[in-house]
């Protein structure tokens, strides 16, 4: 199979443009392409629209691109954690559009796999019902929602072979599988980056058809939000 | 009066052997502590977890295992992870028997408030507005008034809800109630110490007492 | 965890009524629940609607339970391979619903995650559409397609535990996991059913909270249709 | 006039580094033998396989590993097995490169009708209504007419379609076509020993001919 292996970080965010849209794996800080958001900072992209759900810490995950203000709106489910994000927010200097959860994740579920619509019932009679059509299915009432797709999507996994197929591990898979899936170009930084043929076919999470970019992630930092520990 | 414990000991007693249940931040997070372990239920957790084990020891914290509240946690025998759009195909689907969370009002239809205070910093719905849409039964934890004496038990919600006509059961510091499925709050049980009339005193709602209402064990 | 074990294949399928819907796994008869198709021909239940990608070969898989006319409907996406089939549909003894091979995947897919109906590309323009909701988005036209559900589904999987968790092995996986996610009662028949612990959760394709009951399934026979070789 | 192994030789030669491929039953999986060995090309399965090896050896033979048209196959290194959901998002979201499928009739707006003759047996579309709705590139194995000498490259298809608007070049027996974007059949290049003339004869549809026609190489 071609090999799609890049050199690092830098090669594979190098043709991210000022205004384009990015995906972003990882729930709160568990998953996030940590080396991949270290180099959009020191590239300096401007006016980025970053689908993920949530906006990292005030110095850590996508909160580094809101410090540097190169993040121009946010689609999110959560954003809290994060003071300078609200700061941009109430400033009018940030845009905000939050979704729910299960929406947010088959939305982007949805971009990618090609299916521009679907009806759900997260936010029936709520604010997030606005400008949205409204129908009956056996008695109870849904939300059409439109996919979700980006110009770039950047995935973190655990293992990953040079054919781009990944193996995500524990809750860290969370976003990233939908979010490879929807990405015009998919970039993936892996923990440990395998040649084909070591990773077992029947445990890979997402096929290497959504992969178009890979490389080994270096020096993980991993940060924990609540390190709670039993006595 | 009950308090946060109180309320957790008794929703630990609406948990039935086999469930599979969603706890939402917060006073439903600590219902875990009190299920029965004679009961073997399978603890949910959004981001993407079935059978979430206690808090991990010092030397079993791994970064890469957190629940939906980005705490470190372990993982029970027979756990299965899975991803996000998963997660919520199974709130979605109908798959999770039961969702406890909290609630800043609730109406006497079942609609919920729970996500937003204008005026307030919006930090989003997260998961909320999926598991309230979706859950088969859901069992709302929370404070019957504000701490000005104001009902939280109301005829219409007054914050911006989070779902509509969802929430049927409410276990508070005062009581335990039903919402009737044509709407009105239906007293179940008083917290001990707490009279039919205080009950009655905090709810703005329609409130149903049918016969003598019970002093709750817990 | 609660054990969803049950004896066998005949108290698995022992609640199966007449005129039930039933979602059977596999493709071709690679994946097939073997031993529940027999307990159903035993059992005689009636007058079935029976959703599976292919009905089976005469005399095998769905072939079986067609042959004693226990089978009313089939929804399918390709039923050749079957003589008593095609007389049954000719005489009009059999109603027969055929369906896009993705569509009918997706469509299975939605009723187990909640979504009542979903747009998709295939069928525009055809005789599938016919009587279906057909909306233009950016510039290419779907289909409103609606989810299936059923009563009971059966699958099978290679190795299951006793919380109802499965993996599945090669093709044999294909419709089996949106089939466990869209039965009122999931019923799983596994080759290897080991205790709770075992299977690493990291590789599991079907959560438990699908399988209503679970058995370790015996002799099963996998037969091919097609068997080529090399060389 | 090309035989199908012919057919399936001008097919590979479509065939880019890296692409991920469909192939249909018939012709289009004779294509696979005919991939210059140089090109990494990944075969998809819609079944749930990326990375169709070649059949079997005897020793071999898996009943859990098959192809869509339930052959018996192996697996590449580096394969993803996959659910049929799965594999058909894949479809549907335009991630495989290339589809090659036989036809029976084409129209010259780039219909396909590949999947019931009135009359017969309907064995149903299988996936192929999925495959020509999504695919980015379709290319289409087939014979220009009939064995009575009927055209099979029509104004409008005159068998039930299986896709609109899809087809996007077409390589018969007697030559390579493209389907135009305002319809249309563009005549690229002529099967070896085939005349302009005999190909102007053999389609129903309009056919534009501009400068001097090729002979294939294969």
């Amino acid at each position: 199979m071609i090999s799609k292996v890049v050199s690092g970080p830098d090669e594979a965010v190098q043709d991210i443009f000022d205004q384009a849209t990015l995906m972003l794996g990882g729930f709160g800080l568990c998953g996030i392409p940590e080396n991949c958001i270290a180099s959009i900072l020191k590239k300096g992209t401007k006016g980025l629209t970053c689908i993920s759900n949530n906006a990292g810490v005030d110095d850590f995950g996508i909160g580094l691109l809101l410090k540097t203000r190169q993040v121009k709106k946010m689609i999110s489910s959560y954003v809290g954690e994060n003071a300078e994000f609200e700061r941009q927010l109430l400033s009018g200097e940030l845009e905000v559009e939050l979704i729910p959860q299960g929406t947010l994740a088959e939305r982007v579920r949805a971009g990618g796999a090609g299916i521009p619509a679907f009806f759900t019932p997260a936010g029936v009679g709520t604010e997030v019902a606005a400008g949205k059509e409204v129908r009956e299915f056996e008695g109870k009432k849904y939300l059409l929602e439109n996919w979700l797709r980006a110009d770039f999507s950047i995935v973190k996994a655990w293992k990953g072979d040079t054919a781009g197929n990944l193996v995500y591990k524990g809750t860290a898979r969370n976003f990233n599988p939908m979010m490879a899936a929807a990405g015009k170009i998919t970039i993936a930084e892996v923990e440990e980056l395998v040649p084909v043929g070591e990773l077992n076919p029947n445990h890979i999470h997402t096929p290497g058809i959504y992969v178009q970019r890979i490389f080994h992630g270096k020096n993980y930092e991993k940060r924990i939000e609540q390190r709670t520990i039993s006595k | 009066m009950l308090d946060k414990t109180g309320i957790a000991k008794r929703i630990a007693k609406e948990v039935k052997d086999g469930m599979y249940i969603n706890l939402g931040i917060g006073i439903p997070t600590l219902v875990a502590n009190y299920i029965p372990s004679h009961l073997n239920v399978v603890l949910q957790s959004e981001n993407g977890l079935l059978g979430i084990g206690p808090f991990p020891k010092e030397d079993e914290v791994d970064p890469d295992l957190i629940n939906a509240g980005k705490q470190t946690i372990t993982m029970m025998p027979g756990s299965a992870l899975f991803n996000s759009a998963e997660s919520f195909a199974m709130i979605r689907g109908g798959h999770v028997d039961l969702t406890i969370l909290g609630a800043m009002e609730v109406s006497e239809q079942g609609d919920i408030a729970n996500w937003k205070v204008p005026g307030k910093m919006v930090k989003g719905m997260g998961g909320a507005m999926d598991l309230v849409a979706s859950a088969k039964h859901i069992i709302v934890a929370m404070q019957h008034c504000s701490k000005e004496g104001a009902s939280k038990l109301l005829k219409s919600c007054t914050l911006p809800i989070t779902g509509i006509k969802c929430v049927k059961r409410i276990v508070s510091d005062l009581a335990v109630l039903d919402v009737l499925p044509q709407g009105g709050f239906r007293l179940l049980e008083r917290a001990p110490g707490i009279s039919v009339e205080q009950i009655k005193n905090a709810t703005a709602g329609s409130l149903l007492i049918e016969g003598d209402i019970p002093e709750m064990t817990i």
